[in-house]
């Protein structure tokens, strides 16, 4: 199957727009709620978009944006939701950590490390038990790896042979912590779970059409009902873990590290890459720009003109009818 | 929801469960058990027997021990159309599933916004007697009575083991569905076919004046034990089999308390802010003026259960407890040593036809 | 155990906490601090600063996310006479360590018959407002309340948080310290050197007539605002901060209603099944003839946490609502809307110089 | 390092004698609490209780008859134990469930599968800390291994390079479970626990001496401070998962399975190798089982006859003073 290089290129744009308004904006203080961004890492959640059918499932993490914009989360319900507005994906009940589109299969993302990980191998279950092809996708972190949870999920994925993605996007860092204070010295987290009986694939995020094919070879060979797959790509967060700034000052990293990363950044060397090889236009590339602001600007319009919901609206809901 | 009177059977309370799991997995193929042993030769004493053969291995299946992960499995799977039973052979293994029970399950549907729903139960039996010892024998209810979006469902009769448990696996909430293991040989009439009993309704097992009783679980047979030695001495109660512990049926409660002006409540777990101490609270400050007399309860120790038996004798309060305990809330001295008496089999087994391990 | 008057510092609860540490860590060496993020740039919001520059980060680790080992490991240290002190950001990230705190840490002691201990501190965070939402913002204080073999603390003035870490750190014990993120940036004087408070002793921080109010954690801030707003009103009251929620001073609280013959009693998490239900319960049944009027308690409603302000809004309880249930409690009409009205910043934020995210 | 190979024969059959007392004794309902035996599995508790230094520590599970007694473990406290006696190692608190005899670094049994496994790390870490040159072994079953509490509990020993020995005894089942429904087809546990960054160890546990020597290389490697060590023994168990019966008629396993490893019992084969190699004399083992069936006698002579713990005891030591 083709790359479609121009749509790929797009929903990178797209994923990194909003979540650049985002950061501008953040200190408006109109978007009350802890917020990760997902500046420098748009390419998984952009290729997993186009790679997943609408009603394959997806859950992820607190670090959700791209995700759920890839999967075709509805932009201006993510926008109005981290505004806390009632037309919020969640009505404003969940905020950033709690993006939801169940019409595209986007099943939740939680705020819990390693928390929605088995909801997306139960999910991947409903499809064995169904009689299916459709697959489960689970966002994840390098961090998520290290809760039980992960490994009882993993393990209960191979037994089964259920048609479950695991996509971790390896960015080196917990919060603050380097992956050295977290997991043994010499760890390669692929090969780890590859020995968890979960067929593995590996590539650098910086290779944007390599990552593509090799996420599309991992979900062909789950759909084909052949197990559970993880994918295992590199990355690299931009701004600070939490919040809209970037926080290299702190040192827990270098800036060299940081410029090292931003220097390869798969959005930017793509958008290049195109152009130079000729794949696309200038022209294009003003339309494109055009088209993902004018999405993004609505998308805040909306957000900001929609209303916050009714405060009685706290207290519904705990059960189902 | 409930039917009209249908044919009743004769069986145990264990009995009961198993005929609930074969009619709800029978009316929908959505159902689905799963949990450690559920296809084992023992069947989860009983409970799960025949299932395997009747459904498949496809719906009923054996799993690793990994608890946290098989209850978002659960959660995932419901969230994908089924309604999956969870069993868990204690209560006290569930303590790994905590995050995926109260930050997920319980949580799933308000966090994002109502538009979905996570209709599944988790099944777990309590232990005691027989050297069960200090994590095989809690009863961590009145946690879950805490968290908003769980259903915690209690049953005591056979009768109601079925139509609760029916109930539960229809309702489209999560529920923490409690057994309690010296429940499972007792027997009773139960009805047949697709028999419910609405979560969150607790039922009067006795009229009468002198007080009210609310007990969960087990604790109603000891209920039942004493009232029957109190006919003879002119003591009469209601007793209020709560049935869920969340929600609690407060009117029912309050109805009573205003008949009788006396409370006395019986629990399964440990005394500290307990469902008890709840009750106990919400009559103390809804029926004020109702009361004649301070409400108590009686429950479990503040502490964690011992193995042997010398130490477990006089731990589990009983029928003679609870009579001295209206003796001093009726302020009427009763006679109850011939109910201590009476027992003719140890005290940590709940029948002559046990003889461990559990 | 609490030493003679020392000289007197001001500083923020947070700073306190950081105080004690460093306290701790020198005067006993098998002291040591691990959990996520305790040697980080941020330093759990100042309360590890300078730890791993005087101690080492041999006694001051970051961790993997992995918080039921973290727990277990902590034990084992502590049977191999070590006294660790396991930081969490947040209380809800500890329900994935429910088995070891609760099948293990609080049972290790009683199952083993006496010989051994596990001193450990817990430390949790509770956060609120700014979006928290449903899963950063649970106080489940009252779950640990209800498990033998755990003390539970919960500081609200910074003297208390030093002393009271001080104490549980020297403590014998597993301790689960819940500090409220709201109270972090208050601040009040605070003995130098190695002052501790006794665990299970509440203090009084208002002594008045009409009523008792009892409360947790930070609300007693909104008590005492709504106190002071009583003032000018002719109402005064004991207030009694709680401190901890096990054990329970129940000395303290009975004198107390012997006086005033009303109870409220306040609370940081959801009202079914709470520490608050406790002590109505508690104070219902041993006090019985001592009260003049039905106990009530105000608690976080019991729903989960939505994250929009626009839903927050109204539904933390504060110095008002406490006002208004103090007038329907004595039966006097209160002037409150003067108190709702004073409060200049957004009522999802602790103050003014605060600006998110946590 | 030559092994004693009269004192692990001693100690096997130490072992197997009493299990099978009380398995003998068990119907009579005066051990009345859940007991899980380890005849069949006596091996690795004897040979680690001869490479573990009694300071050393150690934790095993709900099946830790074997690994309290190799320790060293007092075996009057362990039978009293489970005749619910004031001289049993917990006071009657605990049961067979839970053996403690902290003498001998023997630190605990707990019932909750994988429970003490992280508490083994941190008395790992107590001695990093410490910096001693002890080690703390953590018995485990293969169903322990399924517990995300493992992983994690591996991940931090080998994050924090703890002295730490993992000692897995491989028995094919978790209560009625084969391996086959709870872990990946083709699943080499000890492969699997290299990958995540352990030293890994694996023997069969019917080679006696073989196995020794396994064990006796981990627990060096550990003890030179080289970080932690997993080792895998296979095993069988004879009874039934949790009682004193033999249970192949439930045909959760076959009469063959079984009467094959039965075939090949440890202590069956090393008994007669050592007698038909010359390495122990017929009479020598006449005094060995002399020995063992005096010790056994005694002990529950001993059990039997101590006293019940008064009823108050089960109200003291919710909390240390
Ligand atoms: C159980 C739990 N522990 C800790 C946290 C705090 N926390 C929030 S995000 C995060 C980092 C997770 O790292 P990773 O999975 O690598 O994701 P990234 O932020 O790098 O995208 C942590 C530790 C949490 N939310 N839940
Ligand atoms: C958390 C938890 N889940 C389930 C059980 C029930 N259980 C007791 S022993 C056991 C089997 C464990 O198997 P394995 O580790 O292989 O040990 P073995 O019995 O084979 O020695 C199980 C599942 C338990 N005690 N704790
Ligand atoms: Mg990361
Ligand atoms: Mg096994």
């Amino acid at each position: 199957m083709k790359i479609n290089k121009k749509e790929l290129l797009f929903r990178m744009a797209r994923i990194r727009k909003v979540e650049e308004t985002i950061a501008e904006k953040y200190s408006e203080q109109e978007m009350r709620c802890p917020t990760h961004l997902s500046i420098g890492q748009e390419l998984v959640g952009a290729a997993a978009g186009m790679i997943l059918q609408p009603n394959d499932y997806a859950v992820s993490t607190h670090r959700g944006h791209a995700h759920y914009l890839g999967k075709g989360g509805d932009m201006n319900a993510m926008v109005a939701e981290i505004y806390g507005k009632v037309d919020g994906c969640a009505r404003g009940r969940g905020g950033s950590m709690h993006l939801v589109d169940q019409k595209v299969g986007f099943m939740g993302t939680t705020a819990i490390v390693g928390n929605s990980i088995p909801v997306g191998v139960g999910l991947g279950l409903s499809i064995k038990m169904a009689n299916e092809t459709r697959v489960s996708a689970i966002f994840l972190g390098d961090g998520c790896i290290e809760e039980g949870v992960f490994y009882e999920s993993a393990n209960f994925s191979a037994v089964q042979n259920l048609p479950v993605v695991f996509i971790c996007e390896n960015n080196l860092y917990s919060v603050y912590s380097p992956l050295a204070v977290r997991q043994p010295k010499g760890r390669v987290i692929n090969e780890m779970v590859h020995s968890l009986g979960l067929k593995t694939f590996v590539e650098e995020g910086e290779n944007v059409e390599d990552t593509y094919n090799c996420m599309l070879d991992a979900v062909t060979f789950a759909r084909g009902r052949n197990g559970p797959v993880f994918i295992e790509i590199s990355a690299y967060r931009w701004r600070e873990h939490c919040g809209p700034n970037y926080d290299n000052d702190l040192a827990y990293r270098t800036e060299e590290e940081f410029l090292d990363w931003k220097a390869r950044d798969p959005l930017d060397t793509y958008r290049k890459s195109l152009l130079e090889t000729g794949q696309i236009s200038e022209s294009e590339l003003c339309e494109l720009d055009e088209k993902v602001c004018a999405e993004v600007d609505a998308a805040f319009e909306f957000a900001v003109n929609s209303d916050f919901p009714d405060n009685a609206e706290a207290y519904i809901d705990e059960y189902a009818p | 929801m409930s039917m009209p009177p249908s044919k009743e059977k004769a069986m145990t309370f264990a009995e009961a469960i198993n005929d609930a799991m074969i009619e709800a997995m029978t009316v929908d193929d959505k159902v689905f058990c799963y949990g450690l042993g559920v296809d084992d030769p023992k069947r989860i004493f009983g409970t799960t027997d025949d299932l395997k053969e009747r459904f498949g291995s496809g719906r009923v299946f054996d799993v690793p021990t990994a608890e946290n992960a098989l209850m978002g499995i659960g959660i995932g799977a419901a969230l994908g159309g089924y309604r999956p039973v969870f069993v868990n052979q204690r209560f006290d293994f569930i303590l790994l599933a905590m995050d995926q029970i109260v930050n997920g399950a319980a949580k799933w549907r308000y966090m994002f916004g109502g538009q979905n729903k996570v209709p599944m139960v988790l099944r777990a039996i309590v232990g005691r007697g027989w050297g069960q010892g200090p994590t095989h024998s809690q009863c961590l209810h009145s946690w879950f009575a805490h968290i908003p979006g769980l259903k915690v469902v209690m049953p005591t009769s056979p009768r109601d083991a079925k139509g609760l448990l029916l109930a539960s696996i229809f309702d489209d909430n999560p529920v923490i569905f409690i057994e309690h293991r010296w429940l499972h040989n007792t027997s009773g009439l139960v009805p047949s076919g697709d028999y419910r009993v609405p979560l969150g309704e607790a039922e009067f097992l006795r009229e009468g004046r002198d007080l009210t009783i609310v007990a969960t679980s087990y604790m109603n047979v000891e209920a039942l034990h004493a009232m029957d030695h109190l006919d003879s001495q002119g003591i009469t109660a209601d007793l209020i089999d709560l049935r869920c512990v969340r929600p609690i049926d407060w009117d029912k409660i309050s109805l009573s308390v205003k008949k009788t002006g006396r409370l006395l409540v019986l629990d399964i777990g440990a005394s500290a802010v307990s469902v008890a101490s709840e009750i106990v609270s919400k009559v103390s400050t809804d029926n004020w003026s109702d009361l004649t007399a301070a409400p108590i309860k009686i429950c479990m120790p503040d502490k964690a259960q011992p193995t042997s038996p010398a130490l477990t004798r006089g731990f589990y309060p009983d029928a003679s407890t609870i009579v001295r305990k209206i003796s001093s809330l009726v302020g009427k001295e009763l006679e109850w040593q011939s109910l201590s008496d009476k027992q003719s089999w140890p005290h940590d087994v709940p029948g002559t036809w046990f003889n461990g391990p559990f």
